[in-house]
Order: C-alpha cells, then sequence, then structure tokens
C-alpha cells in the first residue's frame, strides 16, 4: 500500500515536474464536513460494489461526486444541465442518442479522460443490471472524447438523459480487464441468466483496487480513513484542481447525534444531516448560520385502501381537510418542515416547472377546513356520536391503529401530530410506534391501517416525483403477493378507464415539454382528487454554515437552494472555488 | 478415560462449548426474525434512489450481496455451522469480500482495551471506596458516596456520555470533544512508544469516563454492603483481639472475603464488556465493536451480527472460566469445585 | 452462633419473629432509627404522593401547545420559569405536568417487574437448592445461557422484532432476563442454610419441602430478598428505559421514559433551554433510585436487627 | 495453683449500651482479681453481661458500648502495672495477645475462611515482632500439645478442619505469644460432648505446663466446675456470687446461683429432672429495684424488692 502510494507520488512530482501547467501547489484550507463513513476492512476502493466509495456506506452521494464525477450538474431552478466532465452534451437531431464530448483533462494518475472511461463503466453497469441499460443498446466511443449513448426503443427521453448525465465515470486504467470480460460476454450473446454472468458480476463485486483514481480534484486512499475522520486529499490533476480552494476535505464520521457537539465547537462547518429544532436554536445562538435546502421529500399519510373506510374518497378528501398541515409540519421538524400546498403530488417547488398551468388552476388545496371536513363525512354516511366521534350507519367509530416508524423523529412527529388532530376531528385512531424496517415490512404487505412514508424525492423529473408512494409501496411496484396500500391502479375516471400506473410511466418520456406538464398535470389532478395518501409536508434540512470558517454560501433564497443533494448547490460553489476559507 | 470426563475442568470447557452453542443458535435464528434483511435494505436503496423498479433493484442487489433470502433458514444454519467447525465465520453479507474475523480482528481490540480499562478502574476504585463506606459507616465519606452512587448509577450511561460531551465538552469548554474522539490521532505510529500510549489513552478518555461513572455507583453499593456482612462475621472479631494492624484487616480478612460474592458479577461484567459499548462508541466515534455492532444491526449484516454475537459469548463463558478459577483462588472453600470442607 | 451474640441478646429484647408479629409500632420505630434511610422513605413516600395524589392537582398538557411559540425561537422549548418550574416540552406542554403525570405508569412497571423477577428468582433458586440434582443442573444451567446472551445486544435485535403492547408483558420480559443473578445468590444462601443444624433437623423430621423453604429458608433470607427485590426495580427501571430508547414498548404520553425518549430524538441535551425536558425526567429517576436506596437501610433494619448497632 | 499475685485487677467496672429505647445497664460495678495461674469461671446467662465484660476489657466493645467506670488493672510479668482502660489503639493492639488473648466461642467462624492456618500464625506473629520462624516453631508445638497433627494443620484451611480441630487451633493460637492472661468464651459449646471432654483435657494439662491465668466464660456449670479455681456467677450485670469452686459449687447462697445448678444436666439426673428457672432476665434499661432477681426468685421476700439481702449459705438439693 505504502509503496503504491509512494509511486503515485513520485509519479505525481514528476508530472509537476514536466507539466508547467500542472505545478501548483494544494491550496491552504481544510473543508471541514461530515459523513457517517465505513471504517476498513468495510470501507474499499472499488467504485462498482457495496461499501466502495460510490456507497451510503461509503463517502455517500455528495462527496463521492468530488472525487469521481459524473458528467453534468443539474440546475433545479431552471431545468439544465452544466458540465462537469462533459464540455457539451445533447441528443442527436432524430433523437436517438445522447452524445457526450469529455472535457480535455487527465486523471489523478495524468491519464487523460477519454471516451473509452464511459464505455468501460457502462459495460459493468450491465452485467450489474444498472436501470440505465433498461434505456440503452448501446455505448460507443465514437473518438477519444465523444461517446455515444444509443437508445433502444423506447428507452429515448429525459429520464434516461438524466441517468447518463449523473452516472459517474469510472477510470479505466483501473477496470479496463473487467470490463473486457463483459464485453466479451455481450458478444457471446450471454444474458443475466447464464453462470457466467453471475460469476462476471461476483468478481467485479470482489475486485479490491490498490489505488482510487479520482476525475474530481480530491481522493483518498485506505490510510486516510481515520476512527473519527477521513481525508480527502487534493490533487493536482484534475479539470477542477486550479479552482478549488481547500486542500484536504475532512469528514467526521458519525450521524446526527455525534456530530452535533462537533458542530457546535466549529469542528465542522457544513453538513447536511437533519438536525431537530432544538438543536437548530442551539446552532443560531452560536452564531452558525443556517441554510434551508430541501430534502426533496415530505412526509405522507398512507391508507391501506382494502380497510374500511379509507376506500371511501370523501373520508380521505375530509381526513385532509380535517389536518393544519402547517401546524403538522411545525411538529415534523420544527420551521425545517412546510405544510403541503399544492397536495399535487410533487413538491410544491416543482408544481410550476412540472405541471401545466390549466391543471395548477384546477388543483384543491385542501385548506385546513373542519367545516367542510365535516360536511365530507357526512356525504359519506358518517354523523358524529355523543362523545364528537364519528360513526358510520351501523354505529361503527373509525377505530384504527397507525403504524410509524419509532426511529425517524421527523416521520413520528408528523404521525403523532395527525393522528391527535384526526383524533380531535372525532376519529378513534391508535398510534403505535415500531422499528423503522418493522414499518417499510408492514407497509409492504399490505399489514397496516394507516401509516407514514415519504413521498416525492430527490429526482426532478415528474414520474419519479410522483413515483413515492403510490407506485413504491403499492401492490404495481412490489414484489409478487405484496400488495402495500392496494390502491387500485386502473379504474374508471369522469367516464373513462385510466392505468393510473401506466400514466405515471409515461409522464415524462418523449422530448416535448409541454406534452409532458400537460400528462404530468393529468396525473396531478387525479391524486388531488383522488388522495390515495396525503401529502402532509416537505421537509428541509437546516444546513448548519459556519461563516467564521467557510465562506461563499449566497444569500437565502438563492436558486441554487432549490436542489437536494445530489444537485447540491455546495458541489457547483465548492468545485468553483466560490466556497472557501473564511479569510481568504 | 473416566477420570478426564469427571475432572472439573473437562465439564466446565464441555459446558461452556454447549452454551456458547446455545446462544450462537438461538441468536441465528433471532437475527432472521428481524423486519427486514440486507438484500430488503439495498433494495429499497436503489429503488428510492436510483429509479429502478423493484424487481431489477433485486436482481442487482443479489449479484451484490452473498445473500440468498430464499434459502430457506435452515439450510443456512446448517451451512453457518459447518463452516463454524472449521473456524470459518464467513464473509460480510454487505461487503462481500470482507471476512467477518478480519472485522473482529480489527474492531474487538479497541473495546477490550477500553471497556477492560474502565472495569479495571470502575472495579478497583469502586471497591475501594465501597470498603472505606461500610468501614466508616454512617460517616461522612459514606454518606456522600451514597449519594453520588445512587445518583450516577440511575443515570443511563448514554445520558451521562451525552451531559459529559455537551456540557464539559461544548458549554464549559473544558473538554476538546473532537480531538478526543475515536481511537487514536491519525499520523501517530503505532507501537510501544509513549506517544502512540499517551494517545491511545487520550482517546480512551471519553469511554471510559463514562463507563466508569455509568459502573463505578453499582460496585460502590455492591462492596458496601458485602463489606457490611462480613464485618459481622466472627472472625474479623476474632482477628482484631489477636491485635493484627487494621491495614493488614481491612485487606486480608475484611476485604478479601467481602469481595467474594462480587467475583461473579464481575465475571458477567466482562462478558458485556463487548456488548454494553454499542451506543457510547457510536458516540464517541470509537472503533471498537459494539459500534460495529449497531451498524451490522443497521444494515442486517447477518453473518457480521452473528460473528460479533459469537465472539460476545465466547467472551462470556471465558470470563465465567476465569472467575470460576479467580474465584477458587480467592476462596479455598470452593477450589475445584467441591465444597468438600463442610462437614 | 458467634462472639458478640450475647451483645446482641442484650440489645434485642425480643428476637426477630417477635419483633415482626410485635406489629407496626416496632416497624415504624426501626424506620424513624436510621436518618438516611428514613430520609429514603421520606424520598419514597414523596414520589408516591407526587404520583398518586400530584395528578389531582396538577392538570395534564397533553395537546401541542403552538401558541407558546416566542418570537424568533425556533422550537417551543423553553427554559423553567415561575409558570413552569421545569419549563417546555418539545410541544410547548409543561414539563411539570409531564413529571407528575409521567411517574406512576414507569414506578408500577418497575414494581411488577421487581415483583415478578424476585417471585421467579426465589422460587428457581430455593427449588434448585433444596432439592438439588438434576433440577438443580437444569436450573443452573438455564441461568448460565440466560447470562451468555449478551443483553443490550439481544435487546437491539428484541427491539427490531418485538413490540410489547402491554406493560406486563415488559416486566415478564424483564423477570426473565434478570432472574439468574438473584437466583444464584439465593441458591448459594440456601445451600448454606441448608448445611446449618437446624435446617438439617427439619429436613431430618421430614417436615416438608413447603414447609422448610416458608418456615425456615425464607425468614432467614428475607432482609437478603426485600434489599435485592429492590435493587431489581432499579434495574428493571434502567432496563425500560432502555427499552424506551430503543422504541421497544408502546410508546404512549405521559411517562418518564417517553420524555426521555422524545427528548434525546429532539436534541434537547444540545440546547440548554431544552434540557429540560430530558434532565427533568433523569433527575426524578435518579431522587427516586436514591430514595430507594437509602430506604433499604431501613428496611435492613426492619429485617436485621443484628445490623441496628453499626457494628 | 495460684501463686497469690494478682495478674489482672477489675474495679467496679460498669459498661453501657446506648440503644434507641435508652441506656442498657449491661454490667453495673463489677469488681474481681484475677491471681497468677487462677481459672476464674463467669457462669450466668445469655445477656447476663459476662461477654460484655471481657470485651469490655480487651476494647472491643460495640460503637454503642461504654465504660462508664471503673479500673482496670493489669501487672506485667516485669512487675509493671498497666493501666488497661486507658491503653491508647495501638497500645491496646500490643496488650492483646502478648499479654492477654481470647478464645471465641463458635469455632467454626472465628477462622478467616480465606486464610490458611499458617498464614494467620504469621499475621499474629507479625502484629507483635515474633520472628516468623521462632512462630512456625512454637505453633508446632503448641498444635502438638493440643494433639493436633501439626504439620498438616499449619497447612491446611479452616474448612479443611473439623470443629474440635479448629477449636484446638484456636486454644494453640491463643498461646502463642505466652499470655499471661488467655479469656475463653464458652469455647465449648459449638463442639459435640466428645471433643468437649478432650478439649478442657488439654486446657488442664496446658495450663500446668504453661502456667497462664484464664477466665473462662460459660453457662455451663459442670464444664465451669471441671476447671476453675473460682466461680463468679453473674446476673443481670452484676455479680451475684463469687467464691472458690467448691464453695460456690456445693453451697451455692445464691438463688439463681442454684436455679443454675439445677438446670444444668448431669450424668446422674435424667433430663426430666431437670428444672429450669421460670421467667426472663429483667430489663436493664430499666432495672428493677432491690435485688434484680427477686421476680424469679422462689425465695423472694419483701425485703428482696426493696434492698439487696445479703447471701447466706445453703447446699443444693
Amino acid at each position: 500500500m505504502k509503496r503504491i502510494l509512494l509511486i503515485v507520488a513520485l509519479f505525481a512530482l514528476v508530472a509537476v515536474g514536466f507539466a508547467p501547467a500542472a505545478a501548483q501547489d494544494a491550496p491552504d484550507g481544510i473543508f471541514p464536513g461530515t459523513w457517517p463513513y465505513s471504517l476498513p476492512p468495510t470501507h474499499h476502493l472499488n467504485l462498482f460494489a457495496a461499501g466502495g466509495p460510490h456507497d451510503s456506506t461509503g463517502i455517500g452521494n455528495f462527496y463521492r461526486q468530488l472525487v469521481v464525477m459524473p458528467f453534468g450538474f443539474y440546475r433545479w431552478d431552471s431545468a439544465t444541465y452544466e458540465g462537469l466532465l462533459a464540455e457539451s452534451w445533447g441528443f442527436n437531431e432524430d433523437n436517438t442518442k445522447y452524445v457526450v464530448t469529455i472535457k480535455e483533462g487527465t486523471w489523478s494518475d495524468g491519464t487523460p479522460l477519454t471516451a473509452n472511461d464511459a464505455v468501460v463503466t457502462y459495460a459493468i453497469g450491465r452485467i450489474l443490471n444498472w436501470a440505465d441499460w433498461n434505456y440503452l443498446s448501446d455505448v460507443v466511443a465514437v473518438d477519444d472524447r465523444t461517446v455515444e449513448f444509443i437508445f433502444n426503443e423506447t428507452g429515448a427521453g429525459y429520464t434516461a438523459e438524466r441517468l447518463i448525465m449523473k452516472t459517474r465515470i469510472a477510470p479505466a486504467a483501473t477496470y479496463q480487464a473487467l470490463a473486457d470480460e463483459a464485453t466479451a460476454l455481450i458478444a457471446a450473446g450471454k444474458t443475466s441468466d447464464d453462470q457466467e454472468w453471475t460469476d462476471l458480476a461476483t468478481k467485479i463485486a470482489e475486485f479490491r483496487p490498490d489505488v482510487l483514481l479520482a476525475s474530481g480534484p480530491y481522493t483518498y486512499s485506505l490510510e486516510d480513513i481515520g476512527d473519527s475522520y477521513m481525508t480527502l486529499h487534493w490533487q493536482p490533476n484534475s479539470i477542477y484542481s486550479g479552482s478549488v480552494q481547500f486542500g484536504e476535505i475532512r469528514l467526521w464520521q458519525g450521524e446526527t447525534e455525534s456530530t452535533t457537539p462537533l458542530v457546535l465547537n466549529g469542528d465542522i462547518a457544513w453538513a447536511t444531516n437533519v438536525y431537530p429544532p432544538a438543536t437548530q436554536q442551539a446552532f443560531v445562538d452560536a452564531g452558525i448560520r443556517l441554510v434551508n435546502v430541501p430534502l426533496g421529500y415530505g412526509a405522507a399519510l398512507l391508507m391501506q385502501h382494502d380497510t374500511y373506510p379509507f376506500n371511501i374518497k370523501e373520508v380521505r378528501q375530509a381526513m385532509a381537510y380535517a389536518i393544519d398541515r402547517d401546524e403538522n409540519a411545525f411538529f415534523t421538524n420544527g420551521f425545517g418542515a412546510t405544510g403541503t400546498e399544492y397536495m399535487a403530488g410533487v413538491l410544491d417547488t416543482m408544481v410550476s416547472t412540472l405541471l401545466d398551468a390549466d391543471s395548477i388552476a384546477k388543483l384543491n388545496h385542501y385548506d385546513f377546513d373542519v367545516d367542510r371536513a365535516a360536511e365530507l363525512m357526512e356525504t359519506a354516511g358518517f354523523t358524529r356520536d355523543a362523545d364528537g366521534k364519528w360513526v358510520d350507519a351501523e354505529g361503527k367509530r373509525i377505530s384504527v391503529e397507525y403504524k410509524a416508524p419509532a426511529e425517524f423523529a421527523d416521520f413520528l412527529g408528523a404521525s403523532t401530530n395527525a393522528v391527535e388532530q384526526l383524533n380531535e376531528f372525532g376519529f378513534d385512531i391508535t398510534l403505535r410506534a415500531i422499528p423503522w424496517q418493522q414499518t417499510a415490512e408492514d407497509i409492504r404487505q399490505g399489514n397496516f391501517q394507516l401509516s407514514v412514508w415519504s413521498w416525492a424525492g430527490g429526482n426532478p423529473l415528474a414520474s419519479r416525483q410522483f413515483f413515492g408512494p403510490i407506485q413504491r409501496f403499492n401492490y404495481v411496484g412490489l414484489s409478487d403477493g405484496q400488495k402495500g396500500m392496494n390502491f387500485p391502479m386502473e379504474f374508471e375516471y369522469n367516464g373513462e378507464m385510466i392505468n393510473l400506473d401506466a400514466l405515471i410511466n409515461d409522464v415524462s418520456s418523449g422530448f416535448d415539454r409541454d406534452a409532458q406538464a400537460q400528462r404530468a398535470g393529468r396525473v396531478a389532478l387525479i391524486l388531488n382528487d383522488l388522495m390515495p395518501f396525503i401529502p402532509l409536508n416537505i421537509i428541509s434540512a437546516a444546513q448548519p454554515f459556519n461563516e467564521s470558517i467557510l465562506t461563499g454560501a449566497p444569500a437565502d433564497g438563492d436558486p441554487l437552494y432549490a436542489a437536494p443533494l445530489d444537485d447540491a448547490w455546495m458541489l457547483k460553489l465548492l468545485l468553483e472555488g466560490v466556497v472557501r476559507p473564511a479569510g481568504s | 478415560m473416566r477420570k478426564l470426563i469427571r475432572s472439573y475442568t473437562f465439564r466446565t470447557v464441555v459446558q461452556g462449548l454447549i452454551t456458547i452453542w446455545a446462544v450462537m443458535t438461538f441468536t441465528f435464528f433471532l437475527i432472521r426474525l428481524m423486519p427486514g434483511n440486507p438484500a430488503q435494505i439495498k433494495i429499497d436503496e436503489y429503488v428510492d434512489r436510483y429509479g429502478m423498479s423493484e424487481d431489477q433493484a433485486r436482481q442487482q442487489v443479489a449479484t451484490l450481496f452473498n445473500y440468498d433470502p430464499d434459502q430457506p433458514v435452515f439450510e443456512q444454519y446448517v451451512d453457518y455451522l459447518s463452516d463454524l467447525v472449521r473456524f470459518d465465520l464467513g464473509r460480510s453479507l454487505t461487503s462481500t469480500e470482507t471476512p467477518v474475523a478480519e472485522q473482529i480482528l480489527r474492531f474487538l481490540p479497541w473495546t477490550l482495551f477500553s471497556v477492560g480499562l474502565a472495569l479495571l478502574v470502575a472495579f478497583s476504585l469502586g471497591v475501594l471506596v465501597g470498603l472505606a463506606m461500610a468501614y466508616w459507616r454512617g460517616g461522612l465519606l459514606d454518606n456522600v458516596m451514597t449519594v453520588f452512587a445512587s445518583v450516577i448509577y440511575a443515570i443511563p450511561d448514554y445520558i451521562i456520555a451525552l451531559l459529559l460531551i455537551m456540557v464539559a465538552g461544548v458549554q464549559l469548554k473544558l473538554i476538546p470533544v473532537g480531538e478526543l474522539y475515536g481511537g487514536s490521532t491519525q499520523g501517530i505510529e503505532p507501537g510501544f512508544t509513549v506517544e502512540y500510549i499517551l494517545d491511545l489513552l487520550k482517546h480512551a478518555f471519553l469511554p471510559v469516563f463514562t463507563y466508569v461513572l455509568a459502573t463505578i455507583g453499582g460496585w460502590m453499593l455492591t462492596m458496601k454492603s458485602s463489606t457490611i456482612s462480613t464485618l459481622g462475621e466472627d472472625y474479623i472479631t476474632v482477628a482484631r483481639a489477636r491485635g493484627l494492624p487494621e491495614r493488614r484487616l481491612l485487606t486480608a480478612y475484611v476485604g478479601r472475603n467481602a469481595m467474594l460474592p462480587l467475583m461473579t458479577r464481575l465475571a458477567i461484567s466482562i462478558g458485556f464488556v463487548v456488548g454494553g459499548s454499542a451506543i457510547i462508541e457510536t458516540l464517541f466515534l470509537y472503533p471498537g465493536l459494539g459500534r460495529n455492532l449497531v451498524l451490522a444491526i443497521g444494515l442486517r449484516d447477518y453473518t457480521t451480527m452473528q460473528g460479533i454475537f459469537l465472539v460476545i459469548a465466547i467472551s462470556v463463558v471465558v470470563s465465567n472460566i476465569l472467575a470460576d478459577l479467580l474465584y477458587g483462588w480467592l476462596d479455598p472453600r470452593v477450589r475445584l469445585g467441591g465444597d468438600k470442607g463442610t462437614e | 452462633m458467634s462472639a458478640s451474640a450475647d451483645v446482641r441478646a442484650v440489645l434485642s429484647e425480643k428476637s426477630l419473629v417477635q419483633r415482626l408479629s410485635s406489629g407496626t409500632r416496632g416497624t415504624v420505630r426501626a424506620l424513624l432509627r436510621n436518618k438516611a434511610g428514613f430520609l429514603g422513605f421520606l424520598g419514597v413516600m414523596f414520589f408516591i404522593i407526587l404520583t398518586t395524589l400530584g395528578p389531582l392537582v396538577i392538570p395534564y398538557e397533553g395537546d401541542p401547545r403552538l401558541d407558546r411559540l416566542r418570537p424568533g425561537a425556533r422550537s417551543l422549548f423553553a427554559p423553567p420559569s415561575v409558570e413552569h418550574p421545569l419549563g417546555l416540552d418539545v410541544k410547548g406542554r409543561d414539563v411539570l405536568s409531564h413529571i407528575v403525570h409521567g411517574g406512576g405508569p414507569l414506578i408500577l412497571t418497575a414494581l411488577e417487574a421487581g415483583i415478578l423477577t424476585t417471585i421467579v428468582a426465589v422460587a428457581l433458586g430455593a427449588a434448585a437448592g433444596l432439592l438439588g440434582g438434576f433440577i438443580d443442573q437444569i436450573i443452573s444451567a438455564a441461568s448460565n445461557f440466560i447470562l451468555t446472551i449478551p443483553q443490550f445486544p439481544l435487546l437491539l435485535v428484541l427491539a427490531t422484532i418485538v413490540t410489547f403492547d402491554n406493560r406486563l408483558g415488559m416486566a415478564l420480559l424483564l423477570a426473565v432476563l434478570n432472574w439468574p443473578t438473584l437466583m444464584r445468590a439465593v441458591r448459594a444462601q440456601v445451600m448454606s442454610l441448608k448445611s446449618r443444624d437446624y435446617v438439617e433437623a427439619a429436613f431430618a423430621l421430614d417436615l416438608g419441602l413447603w414447609h422448610i423453604t416458608t418456615r425456615e429458608v425464607l425468614p432467614n433470607m428475607i432482609s437478603y430478598i426485600v434489599v435485592n427485590m429492590i435493587f431489581t426495580i432499579r434495574s428493571a427501571m434502567y432496563f425500560i428505559i432502555a427499552l424506551m430508547f430503543l422504541g421497544l414498548v408502546p410508546l404512549t404520553e405521559p411517562d418518564w421514559g417517553m420524555m426521555i425518549f422524545i427528548g434525546k430524538q429532539q436534541g434537547s441535551l444540545s440546547n440548554p433551554e431544552a434540557a429540560w425536558m430530558l434532565l427533568a425526567p433523569v433527575l426524578a429517576i435518579a431522587l427516586f433510585q436514591l430514595s430507594l436506596v437509602l430506604f433499604t437501610r431501613s428496611l435492613e433494619e426492619v429485617f436485621n436487627p443484628r445490623l441496628r448497632q453499626g457494628v | 495453683m495460684a501463686d497469690g499475685s494478682v495478674v489482672l485487677s477489675v474495679e467496679d467496672i460498669s459498661i453501657t449500651y446506648t440503644t434507641q429505647r435508652g441506656i442498657v445497664q449491661a454490667v453495673s460495678n463489677v469488681s474481681f482479681d484475677l491471681h497468677a495461674g487462677e481459672t476464674l469461671a463467669l457462669i450466668g446467662e445469655s445477656g447476663c453481661g459476662k461477654s460484655t465484660i471481657v470485651l469490655g476489657l480487651i476494647g472491643l466493645l460495640p460503637k454503642t458500648g461504654k465504660i462508664t467506670t471503673g479500673k482496670v488493672t493489669y501487672r506485667r510479668r516485669d512487675g509493671r502495672l498497666i493501666d488497661v482502660l486507658g491503653l491508647n489503639k495501638e497500645q491496646m493492639r500490643q496488650f492483646l495477645w502478648n499479654e492477654c488473648s481470647m478464645v471465641f466461642q463458635g469455632a467454626l467462624n472465628s477462622l478467616n475462611p480465606v486464610l490458611k492456618i499458617s498464614s494467620m500464625i504469621y499475621d499474629t506473629a507479625r502484629a507483635h515482632g515474633m520472628r516468623a520462624d521462632e512462630a512456625k516453631k512454637r505453633a508446632l508445638s503448641l498444635f502438638e500439645k493440643v494433639r493436633l497433627d501439626p504439620l498438616r494443620v499449619f497447612n491446611s484451611y479452616p474448612h479443611e478442619l473439623s470443629g474440635g480441630m479448629r477449636q484446638r487451633v484456636l486454644l494453640a493460637t491463643a498461646l502463642l505469644l505466652r499470655p499471661q492472661v488467655v479469656i475463653m468464651d464458652e469455647p465449648t459449646t459449638a463442639v459435640d460432648i466428645l471433643t468437649q471432654r478432650s478439649i478442657i483435657k488439654v486446657l488442664k494439662q496446658l495450663r500446668e505446663e504453661l502456667n497462664f491465668s484464664v477466665i473462662f466464660i460459660s453457662h455451663d456449670l459442670a464444664v465451669a466446675a471441671e476447671i476453675a479455681d473460682t466461680v463468679a456467677t453473674m446476673y443481670a450485670g452484676e455479680i451475684i456470687e463469687k467464691g472458690p469452686v467448691s464453695e460456690v459449687f456445693y453451697r451455692p447462697r445464691h438463688a439463681y446461683t442454684l436455679g443454675l445448678l439445677e438446670a444444668a444436666p448431669r450424668l446422674s439426673t435424667g433430663a426430666e429432672e431437670l428444672m429450669s428457672i421460670p421467667g426472663s432476665p429483667p430489663d436493664l434499661i430499666d432495672p428493677p429495684k432491690g435485688c434484680k432477681f427477686h421476680m424469679r426468685c422462689r425465695f423472694v421476700t419483701d425485703e428482696c424488692k426493696t434492698t439487696k439481702p445479703p447471701l447466706q449459705a445453703s447446699s443444693p438439693t
């Protein structure tokens, strides 16, 4: 290990000596961040296996982009890409291919970035059943720096584009041999059902490279992974090496609880954890700025649609009216959550981008209104009994159980409050907090009456926004035998048979943004009317940003703050050198 | 042969092996009853993050993980057992190339060091103070220490830990929290050097201090009550009448006899060395086995969990045997496991 | 028989049995005798009154009070004030009302667990000690097994598998996990008592196991058992809170354990103004347990006149 | 046997215990002299104060006990007189065992279970400045004298010895430092009758060989009669009758002594003929006026209830 490092260092020195362009010293600053990385031996440097830098147990979906970069960075505010590795990108004229030209640059060992890197990456990804290959039929290097992604018959569209632009390209120098084997298998006509395919997948998973070649300005070795923090070192050969202002990125290990004192003490300057309101207050009191950034999801109240009376539309609508969502948001995550406004199935901030104006106008906002809720309950055949509880024609109360994950403070808070409000309104709900894995399992199995999970998501495409929970935790998105919410996706609506599942899958296809918006609007209106789940709120993280250590965060309300972590504002500003040590 | 079977050592070893097997089997099936499995957790991640369908994610996870959720549990058990008799703990389910044994070797020493040190400090301090409390019963020391011990004993260790960090670390700035986190400072070469050992002690300070605070009250109170009943024994009065100096009286007569009932507790505590440290290690970012266990439980890494549980079971059994030996050394009446002295 | 037997005989004009049957006056006197013990007794009484009568005086605040959000604050937490001596919790509710209303359930469950553990431990310990042989081996093996399972990791795992819907179930689980230690002690005591003359005499007279246990063995151990039960109650409390901490038990308010759980989850220790939600129940539990420990001194005196002189 | 010189002189000693109920007058105004080579038997029921006296003598009273009046003078072999009650802690520690040792009742619990007999011998020797090899030699010879297998016992743990053996070990240990006075607190109660016989036999021999004085505490008159030169009967904290063993034994003057004699089993009488003294000892917090025995006395007169009548000779029935 040591020897290899030495060689790399030597190489770097030589490179510095021979290439005056790269002759520069590492910047001085240290960027103190945090990520709950795993320790070796679990932690390794294979980009394609669980436990590696790209895994959530590795360095996670923000910092990994500083090491091995994707083609682009997505602006949620303008729905456009900015190039990271890519110099130019786009569909060809007939939309059969996606063509990317890679910037002129090198890996950390000095070997140039080439189109072959992308080909190698996708060859291995194919063996690993990457979702990208649902849309592609081939990936071809046209010349040294141009790579073409050839769509299959149904693949062309913005969904595929996002996958391509966000995939982090691995170095051919490390993975060429494995990619060759993969290519050979494909050429031989093997499929994922063949034993050779599985064997190769296993071989890929077990591969342990000694060095992590970086296209980004930082890299690390296993020796850099300490017990309490790990260090990403600046390397001189990246496209961004000249612009970043930090010589080291220090990632403190730990989750919310163990990082809190470090933030308070100024050991961590920027954190992406979700800190509870009392802690946020402590940060503010300590003079630490909080930057509000959406996490891209919120808490949704889920119903099991086999359960009476949640199979009645009016009851679900009444529930939507009966919950004060602003209050609910406060108890979900303090000021780090806002009550859902549009009830459209996509994030409020995305409504104007994703839906057509007509549909937006028609959306029912379900403003808090217990009288309207009571009317709906009466329409559904319920009356209030002496205790003010709703009873149906047979005199039965709505006595149900609400399962919530005990470990998730935000979801548990949302649930506790929703139950309190609904009981106030006249329901008879018992809250049961159980371990989160059990909650997920119960929801999957349909073994619940009311529960909570996330809606929307960290993907800007409408189809992905609609995906959860209506597809994810419904029979259509689950394995055989699991029914989840069991909300019927094929039904008659306004005199027309529709397949909601197909509608959602189709929302983001093709290239006509207006048509997409209209399709999305239609889905939004259906969800808005039927209320198969109630999107209670949208959660944001109040990211502590310590301005005595770092500088360069834009003023509050900057459009860059619209994107969740995958397209985080920090990525762009860090790479461009805007975020820099305070006082420099 | 018959003599061997009847021998105390042989019986102890066999009993220990049976206990280890029983605990291993129990935990094996127990952890497979946990909701979710390693594959499902990864599948959820892929579905959420990469927009794969459930089936697609399932397929990809199957290629990444050594784990087939559809294999009958009993078959898994037989496989595991047959590996185990060859001293093979298997590989981590969530990091396929990582042998469980390697993980345990990496993390166990830290836990042994920190919790062992804490146990040593808490036990010896607690026993000394408890002895003094009983000896000067009703005095100032006794009263102050009883209050201290009872209060501290009642506060869960993780709250002690949090208070330690928040009050002493953040508010009063007495402790440089970040500097003390972790197991050792990066860059200091491991070895038998003063610098490295001091560094180890420095980093172990927070967890050790917490463990000591959390357990010393129990030792003090137990030792005190044990000493009080020993002080009432005739041989103490007799020894005093023989004109023995107080120091000899306190050590060989009172202390040694009063400590006997504590030995069982000590054995049990040693067994908890590994398991009891989970939350504290997580809070202090200490690279021990407990923190690794929490991670493994979160990821449902069955083989890793299984390996750690096995280590815990073995450590309990071994510490019980050690405690027996120690007990025998301290109390001649139970030497060789027999009560033969009483007539 | 002992060197100071005569001294004792002078001092205790009545035997233990007589003392116990001499009614409440002697007991009360024994309670009052030890100052620290009496303080503990007062403490225990205080908590009993607090949790039984307190709720009649201080109304319970269960609903969130958003109206108490102070301008500029990011949370509803508030430090102690005249109006709310223990401050406000995460939902802006009076912490004191939760302390008053939340002690009963926790103490009651711990009590149940303590009693159950003691019953199981004494029954099995007596059986193992008196009967010996095969039964002793079985019971000892079971206790070894339970002592070998690491309790905290076991709870970590159990937390994901089981959810206890009622407190009796929880008390039962604690009894199952906690009996071995006391059982071992009882067994050892029974074995040593058994070898003493009068129990042997009782055996020789063929007085029957039940008689021997209840008349000869238990009265001699009563002080030990009672004090041990108090300690079991303490450890039961610790475990219940650990279980709540892990979300294994029904998270119903009001409850001291729930306050700790929510307080911890809401990061209340990171903010001095919010800390009371967590510190108040922790202190209440600590003081209650301190009272129990001190109280055991008086109990020792009630049951064990030998200790009275502080020899 | 007594050569006349007084080794230990107890004058007017009173001891109280403080209890929650009040002050217990455990010993009141007790005086006696112990001569060189003499064996004095203190006899009486449980709780009469006989053990309290000796605990007071050797400074091992519990914290609640206090010597209120009296003086104890000890004459060393070199003739120097020592005020025993005036000794400080260290002097008392030195005094114990060097000059005055004690054999406790209950041999089972009088030995530290975790130490070998040898360690206890060495501990005792070291505490008083005796060399280890000398202590071992002395102990072995003493063990031989008390008819123990010296080397085996020396290297044993207490639990490896029988009750009688332990009692003899205690006896031998008591003589380790050649004390002038040995106090024996019911040394034979915990052992069976045969062992009791042999111990008394050994004790008699030892006394002849080594010439020490003995304060022998017992509730068993028969045993006392066998070994004592002088007998003092105690009742309710007072010595009510004192005299040469033959006097007291054959012509008891106090009704209580008489009662004790009648309560003692003898070979000549059957169990059914034993008489017990009715009632129980008086409350020493609030002792009765006059003779403290008058409530239980079968010869009681009105005079007894106000004053202590003088002792009169009688003879046992």
